[in-house]
Formats: C-alpha cells, structure tokens, sequence
C-alpha cells in the first residue's frame, strides 16, 4: 500500500505555497477533508481552479490560502452567494485575488484540453458575452474548413489535482462513480494527483466501463472516510443540504466565520467534523 | 387553497410551456422545479438533462442543487460534465434551454456576474455557470425572473449571456445560429420578443395584473402586443401538486444528510 | 415498442442510395447482420465511414455498395489484408472508390467533432507523415497561446451511424459495454441512428456511468440475436476467429467471393449464418 | 528444445527491452506478443495499452486483435477509442510506443500504407492505424519488423510514421518533441539510431549472425557500431513460456468461437 499516506502527510508533501491546484467535483464529492487540510497546513498564494468554487473554495479563501481563482460559477447552490468570496472579490478581504473567470463549457474544454495534451480547448462558446472583453484569456480560433469562428481557451495544467473517490483497491486503482463530473479530466491533466477515498477494498468490482483511474496515474490516496462531507458519496452519504443552508449565515460575518473555521477545522476535531452532523 | 404566491405562479406558467417529448437543458431553482412539475403532470416524456451530466433525470423532489443523488439515480446515463456540454448541448440536442438570471434586460439579454463595474463589481453574482453556452446551442430558451425594476432593466450591467444584444438582426451578425430567448416568464407577465426589433415586448398578463403594474416594475418603457391576453389561473391540480412536491422536498432535505 | 423495426425495414426505410453510412464497432460488436441486410438491397454509392474496414466493408466493397471509404486501417486484424478492398483500390474491381485515408487519433476526433457540433477537431496528429501530402481535408491550425501548429481534421457527421449493442429495453434505450470504441460519438454525430441488439429487456440494469444511447437519439432499433458475429457480444459470444482466418482464403479470388456471398449472404439464409458457425 | 525460430528471436529480444512499470502502447502482433511475454516473465507490473482503450490489460494468451474480449476482461479499466488516443496517448502517459511496419529505412522512417505510388498502389496496404500518432506521442518508440531487403529499404515509399524523415534534426526542426524510435528489433539484429546523424547503426547481432548476413538483407550500406555485441541466446524460461503461451492461445482459438 506504498501510495496510501495519512491526509496531512499527502497534503505537505505534495501541495507547495504558490502552487496551482484543482479540488474537483461537481457538487457531490468534494474532497472537504483535503481542502480543510490545506488551510490548517496554512499553505499559501495558492492559484486555485475548481468550476464551482462552493463553500470548500468559501473556507479556503476567507482564510487566505488563494491568491487567484479560475472559475466559472461562484455560488452557494440553491442557497445565494459565497459571502468569503465576495468580500474578497469586493473588499479585497483577506487578500485581494485575481480572478479568471469563464463558463462551465470552457472550463470542461479547458481541462480536456489539459487532459489531452493540447495548449488550447475550443468550443462554441460565450458568443456576445461581456466575458471576453475582461478575460484576456479568452481568445478564438478561425475554422480552416468553414472560416467560421469558434472559441478557445487555454489548457488547464495544475500543479495538483485534488479529488475524492468513493473506493481505492490496496495497490492504489480508484473507483468513483455517480455524478463524476471533470475528476478523471483534471486527475489526468495534473502533474501529481491527491486522492482521497472513502474505502479501500482488496479489489474493485467496477463494471467494464466504469470511471476508474488506474494506480500508476495517482501520486497519492489518503483513506478519509466520509471525506467530501457535508457534499456527498454516493452509496455512502448524502448531501448535507441543511449545512450548506447554514453556511450563509456563518460566512456572512467575518467574525462569525473566523470563529466557526478556528472551531471546526483548525482544531482538527475531525471527530466532530466527520460525525452524524457537521453542526 | 390559499392563492399561488408569485414564485409559485411564475413555475406554474413555465411548466406549461414545456411540451411532451422536450428535450429541456434545465438549470437549478425555479428551471428546475417548472420542468419537474411539467414531467409530473402533463409532460410525462418530458426529457431533462442537467450540467451535472444527468441524462434523462426523473426527480421526485426539487434538488437544491444541480448535482444532487436523486438526479444521478433517476436519471437513464450519468455522463462527464465535459460530455454534457460537448457531445449534448454543443452536438445540439437540446430543445429549450431553462434559464434564471439576475438582471434581464429590453433585448432580452441576461446578466449573472456582476452588479456595476466587473473590476470593482458593487455585488459580485455567482458568474456565468453554464448560462452562456445554453443561451447559445439550446434551439431555443426560456428565462424566469423575478419582476422588478432593479431585475428587468433597458440595458443590464454585464451581459453574461447573449439575447439580442441590441436588437434587430444583432444576435445572428454575432454568428449565434439559434433563435434564442423566445419568452421571459416573470411573476407579474411574459414577455416575447418582437420578430423584427427583438425588443421584449409583453403578450400576455398573470390573472389580477395591470399594465401598471408592469410599467411599474419594469426599468424600460414597456410595450404591450396586440393581441395581450391574461394568463389562465392556476388550476387546482397544477398547485396541489407543486405543493406536494415542495412538502415533498422539505421532508427529505429536513434530515441533516445521514 | 415503437423504435422497433425488422431489420431489413430498419435499412429501407433510413438508407439511400449516396448516403455517408458509418458502421462502427472497434472489433467488438461489429454490426454485420446490417452490413449484410445493405448487400442484400443493393444500396450502392455509399460513402462507408469506419476506423477499420474489416471484413463487414471488404464485403460491402466487393458487392459494389461503396463509392468512397474514409477509414484508418484497411486490414484483417492479425491475419493480413482485406482483398476485396485491395482489389477496389488497386484495380478498380467492382468499381473505383475514392479514399479518404486518416489516422485513428484523426478518426476519433473527426467523429468527437461531429458529436460536438464543430466544425472540426484537432490533435497532435501525422506531423512528417505523407498522409497530409496525399489527403488534402488534413490541415492545419496555429494555437493562439503558444502559436504551435497542430492538427486539424473535418467533422464527419453522417447520414447515418449502424450500431450493435448488447441489450436494449422496450423504449429503446440502448446499453452496450466491453470495448466501446466510437459507438457514442457516431451515434451522436449521425443524422439518423440505427441499432441492432442482442437482446431486449424489461429494463436496462446499466450501472452508473455505462455507455447507454438513450432512446430518444435513436432512429430504429432491430432486434438481431448474433447480429455481430463473426465479431463478438461481450457476454453473449466470443470473437470467431477462425472465420476471420478463413476469409483470407474466400476473400482472395473475386470467384470464391461471389461464391461465398451468394450462397450465405444473398440467400438470407439466417439460420445458417446466425447459427453456431458461419462456415 | 528446439532453437527459436526467426519469430520466436525477435519476439524474445524485444521483451527483453520492456522494463517493470514501464506503459506501454501496443500494436497488434509481434509487439502485443512481446509485451505480454515481457509481462509474464521479468516485468510483472508493465502496463499494457491497446488503441481499442483497454487500459492495464493483462492477456494471458495472445489477442488476434486488438479489441479481443481477454483484453477488455482483464484491463483495469476500457475507455472509449477517443479518450485512449486524447487523455492517454495524447496526453503523454505513454513511455513505449510499440510498433510493427511493412517497411522501415535508414532514418527509421515507417510505412505501413503502400508500396508503390499512393494513387496507383502496388500493393495496398492496411494503412496508419494508430501509428503516426503512436510514433509522435509515445515518449519513444520499438520497432519490430522481419529483416529483408524488401522491408529495410534506403528510402520506405511512403511515410506514414514518422522515424528521423531526411535525418540528422529533421525531426525536431518539424516540431514532433518525443525521442522517436530509440530501437528497431529484427531477426538478425538490433539498431539503434546514432545520436547525430539519426542513421540507423546496428549495435547488436543476434546469436550466429554475421555483419555480412545483415548487409546482404538490409537495402542501404549498413553501418555497425564500435560497441557491436551479441545478442544473449533466448533462455530456456523465455522460449519456454513463449512456446507455451502460443499453445494456449492456439487451444482457446481453435474453437469456433463459441
């Protein structure tokens, strides 16, 4: 088992301050447990990417860990706004962050564009929109068949992909499945890759074409059970929708988040973090 | 039954204007719930696919967001969100595509990301999500908005998504090949978009709403078509059943997520 | 049951004459009962779209069904060429086909661009091969970050994708697994989509993330026990090698051919041919 | 036992060059046989790719072809042909691309599409495949090929692979980044490429093969190296496990296919 590591050892060895680095999972498997680790781990400068920041990316840059984030939709789902993210888009606090942002579609094709060793992604995208007078980043392409114009975006290529999994076998194969968005994109676009499982077993029982990415392609699995709460596991746990209600009114404050942060995940309680409830 | 509120009103009237068979690309919130009540009363084959690369989802409650398990478990395959957008909406299967915004404004265009300037935005908004691509690749697409002057205005602060841009033939010089915004539902009218200016105009009213009260709530000097009618109530069945499934939802979404 | 259709309607109804017909199948579930239901109605023009030809197209070929093949691999896997392909391309016989040769990576993403709705796809693909010198739809893109040149390669988007999968249910949603090859793309990219399968179920017990074609893409299904074979059903038959080793010797005489088609494919004799071996 | 045939020789050579842990892309054929020769003996843990999107298989008789159901059975994961050439080959997870050609020339250049004039072939052959972006992706590359004249020529008539084209820089200076053919097994020897010139150097003979034995087969003015050697003679456990993996594939294959 010479890939398994405890979390805090994954996260030090692997995650550099400066470094650019994607925690990924659309809405359900959140690698929480890994991105609460990197702000106890105080890492800093990081260049952070995620399609939906969340509330993971809401901790992580009200406690200073971002210096820029590429994105593509900054909400709490259901819920309203990321308060932490907003006053640090508006208010600069606690540190001012750059911000590149651009669609869901964009993002997908600028990690399979990382993923497919290609320098750009491109797609029918964000015609007409405002984004790309305030993206340098986005640029287009001219098709050499029908001279019509299509959007490009550059690749994605983190430092460190950062993702959770319902099962790892013993040598280190990752099984995930359900709703697994960009995982196996931005795990193969990364130049080391962090998994977090919920289980490890002696063997996989994943049917023939299941979203399993294979032992060699990971740097390092850390067991974390109930590791993407309060997002969800599929088979394992549920979302915590009741949380993420709540979330608004903790992080609305800086106070009030400061408080729940030093409380709940700078104290490494993981007992009362990764139990019945994290309220 | 007490009176639909306005949230219920504007989901009842969207719901109608899914057709069975509709392939529907729905975003989350009242999108979601509209094509939920449509499946569960008169679109049985209505066809729902979310970003989150649920093809086909059936849920039996609202999902607060986007990704929840229920839409993954009910759905008929569960894609990469890479393959959602690519090979579904961008490969142009999509019929309608089922938008909210922040701001909507005369032609149509909508605002997500930011209120005032984008470099040092009043109110920072969620951004774009899918918005952009689905306003552009579904065949055509339907907005819900809440009404009032600060969300119905003639020019929005940034336009996340195109509609006519300025109007007229705008949207298609751009090279955008759909028809795009064929109605904004609010919960106070509809608006259509003219055929030739594009500019919204509205045809149709919410039973006990004035064309005051439109000209009140809308930031634009507003034009009504010729052939305005008022908006058939709610029926019994239509309420009691997004009722249901509002209880419904609460009752699962009460547990803390064990 | 409305999709359902016997097979030969299947054909009539949505192949004509002239039309661009991919069948594919990397291997596996190669659908050759279709292949050999167009011999049998002598549809001709066909631009035959497919990564390897195999023998369903050397059939095809030397029955005089195609005008034009684009394809990437025109041999007999693991057992030498394809002669009736051979015989159309040097010799003319039956008749001329024009060919549009590309690579495999350029094939996929040909039929990626066609599910995606671009206009073309690109790749690192054929640089310092004479391919692009022979093949002018090979062309070229600069990256507008980097300035690299890459790859580029016209979307196919046929008239009609033939596909064969292991199971599909009473609506018509269809499930194949094992080797997938670029069933979904074709099936995504085609204007109209046939399907035969092996067996219809009550309900598709398809796993999370499996390759299944909902019902609503496809055009008409047919159901056509064996329909692969002498290719294989993951689950329900094995590869018959022996028959591919033997179509070298049937294959190789223009005489022998028309023999052996008459006989076993022009008949209709499907229990023959369906049976437990072609020969 | 009796002595390895020309086949079994080149077969045994190249899996010799195949390192534990080392991916590896692999063509039907000799390369494939190789490879899970390689696997079987000292290099439990190579991890073997085929283009029909098997991942990590591990064949315990040969394939025919590529996409044969033992492949996908016992891989660690089958994707579909387009995510193994974009995500895996593309995407540069590949240290060994493992190829077999029609022909191969003195700058290590590949063709497996015709011999003869393109438009009007000789005789046509199967064609690229996966090969030109096997060659240009794949950190370096094997090449297996039967050692004659009509093989080993000066110049191939086509190229569908590229090896080093005209030599020297040429390959770099067209902007392909990976290493290229590092080595070309035959049956009476090795080559390697020289490091400036690019010219293929023989540096190894196998076992009883004289310098005249591989000029008089090879179709350009052979060249050998200051450090030529003899090949080691095929063990006893090699031939025998590759004799014995040949007899069991012969057994499963015999069958009909039922």
């Amino acid at each position: 088992m010479s890939k398994y590591y405890p979390l805090a050892d994954a996260i030090q060895t692997h995650i550099r301050d400066g470094d650019c680095v994607a925690l990924e999972g659309f809405t359900h498997l959140i690698p929480f447990a890994a991105g609460h680790e990197i702000i106890r781990q105080k890492i800093r400068d990081l260049t952070l990417v995620r399609m939906t920041p969340d509330l993971i990316y809401d901790q992580m840059i009200g406690m200073g860990c971002a210096r820029k984030i590429i994105f593509s939709w900054g909400g709490n789902p259901g819920v309203g706004s990321l308060h932490r993210f907003r006053d640090a888009v508006e208010n600069q606090y606690p540190n001012e962050i750059e911000i590149d942002e651009r669609s869901h579609a964009a993002m997908t094709a600028s990690y399979a564009a990382g993923a497919s060793g290609l320098p750009f992604g491109m797609l029918r995208g964000f015609v007409g929109s405002d984004l790309v007078d305030h993206n340098p980043n986005l640029k287009s392409i001219d098709c050499p068949y029908t001279g019509e114009r299509l959007a490009a975006v550059p690749a994605i290529r983190p430092d460190v992909a950062v993702i959770h999994a319902q099962q790892a076998d013993k040598i280190g194969n990752v099984h995930l499945w359900g709703i697994i968005g960009v995982q196996k994109e931005i795990a193969l676009a990364a130049k080391r890759v962090i998994v977090t499982v919920e289980e490890v077993v002696d063997k996989l029982e994943a049917p023939a074409n299941a979203c399993v990415i294979p032992a060699w392609v990971v740097t390092a699995i850390a067991h974390v059970p109930r590791g993407a709460k309060p997002s969800y596991a599929h088979g394992y746990y549920e979302r915590d929708n009741g949380f993420y209600r709540s979330w608004d009114a903790i992080s609305r404050s800086r106070e009030k988040f400061s408080e729940w942060m030093n409380e709940h995940i700078m104290s490494e309680n993981f007992e009362a973090l990764y139990g019945k409830s994290m309220l | 039954m007490t009176a639909a509120s306005p949230s219920e009103l504007m989901t009842i009237v969207s719901s109608r204007l899914l057709c069975d068979g509709t392939v529907c690309f729905v975003g989350i919130g009242i999108p979601s719930k509209a094509a939920t009540l449509a499946r569960i009363t008169h679109a049985p084959n209505l066809i729902l696919i979310y970003e989150s690369g649920t093809i086909g989802a059936r849920p039996e409650t609202f999902p607060l967001s986007i990704g929840d398990g229920e839409l993954a478990t009910t759905a008929d395959t569960v894609v990469s969100t890479m393959e959602v957008f690519s090979y579904w909406l961008q490969g142009g299967r999509v019929a309608v595509g089922f938008l909210g915004a922040a701001q909507v404004d005369r032609f149509a265009n909508l605002n997500s990301t930011v209120i005032g300037d984008y470099a040092a935005p009043k109110v920072r908004l969620p951004g774009a999500g899918g918005a952009p691509e689905i306003a552009a690749l579904a065949a055509e697409t339907f907005v819900i908005i809440k009404h009032d002057k600060s969300r119905l205005v003639e020019k929005v602060d940034f336009v996340t998504s195109a509609g006519f841009l300025d109007g007229g033939g705008a949207r298609q010089q751009k090279g955008i090949c759909n028809s795009g915004p064929s109605v904004i539902i609010t919960d106070l009218c509809c608006f259509r978009p003219d055929s030739e200016t594009k500019e919204l105009i509205v045809t149709q009213l919410h039973p006990g709403v004035t064309r005051e009260d439109v000209r009140n709530a809308t930031g634009w000097e507003v034009t009504f078509g010729d052939d305005l009618f008022e908006t058939q109530p709610p029926t019994e069945t239509e309420l009691a059943t997004l009722r249901e499934l509002e209880l419904r939802t609460e009752l699962v979404q009460s547990g803390s997520g064990e």
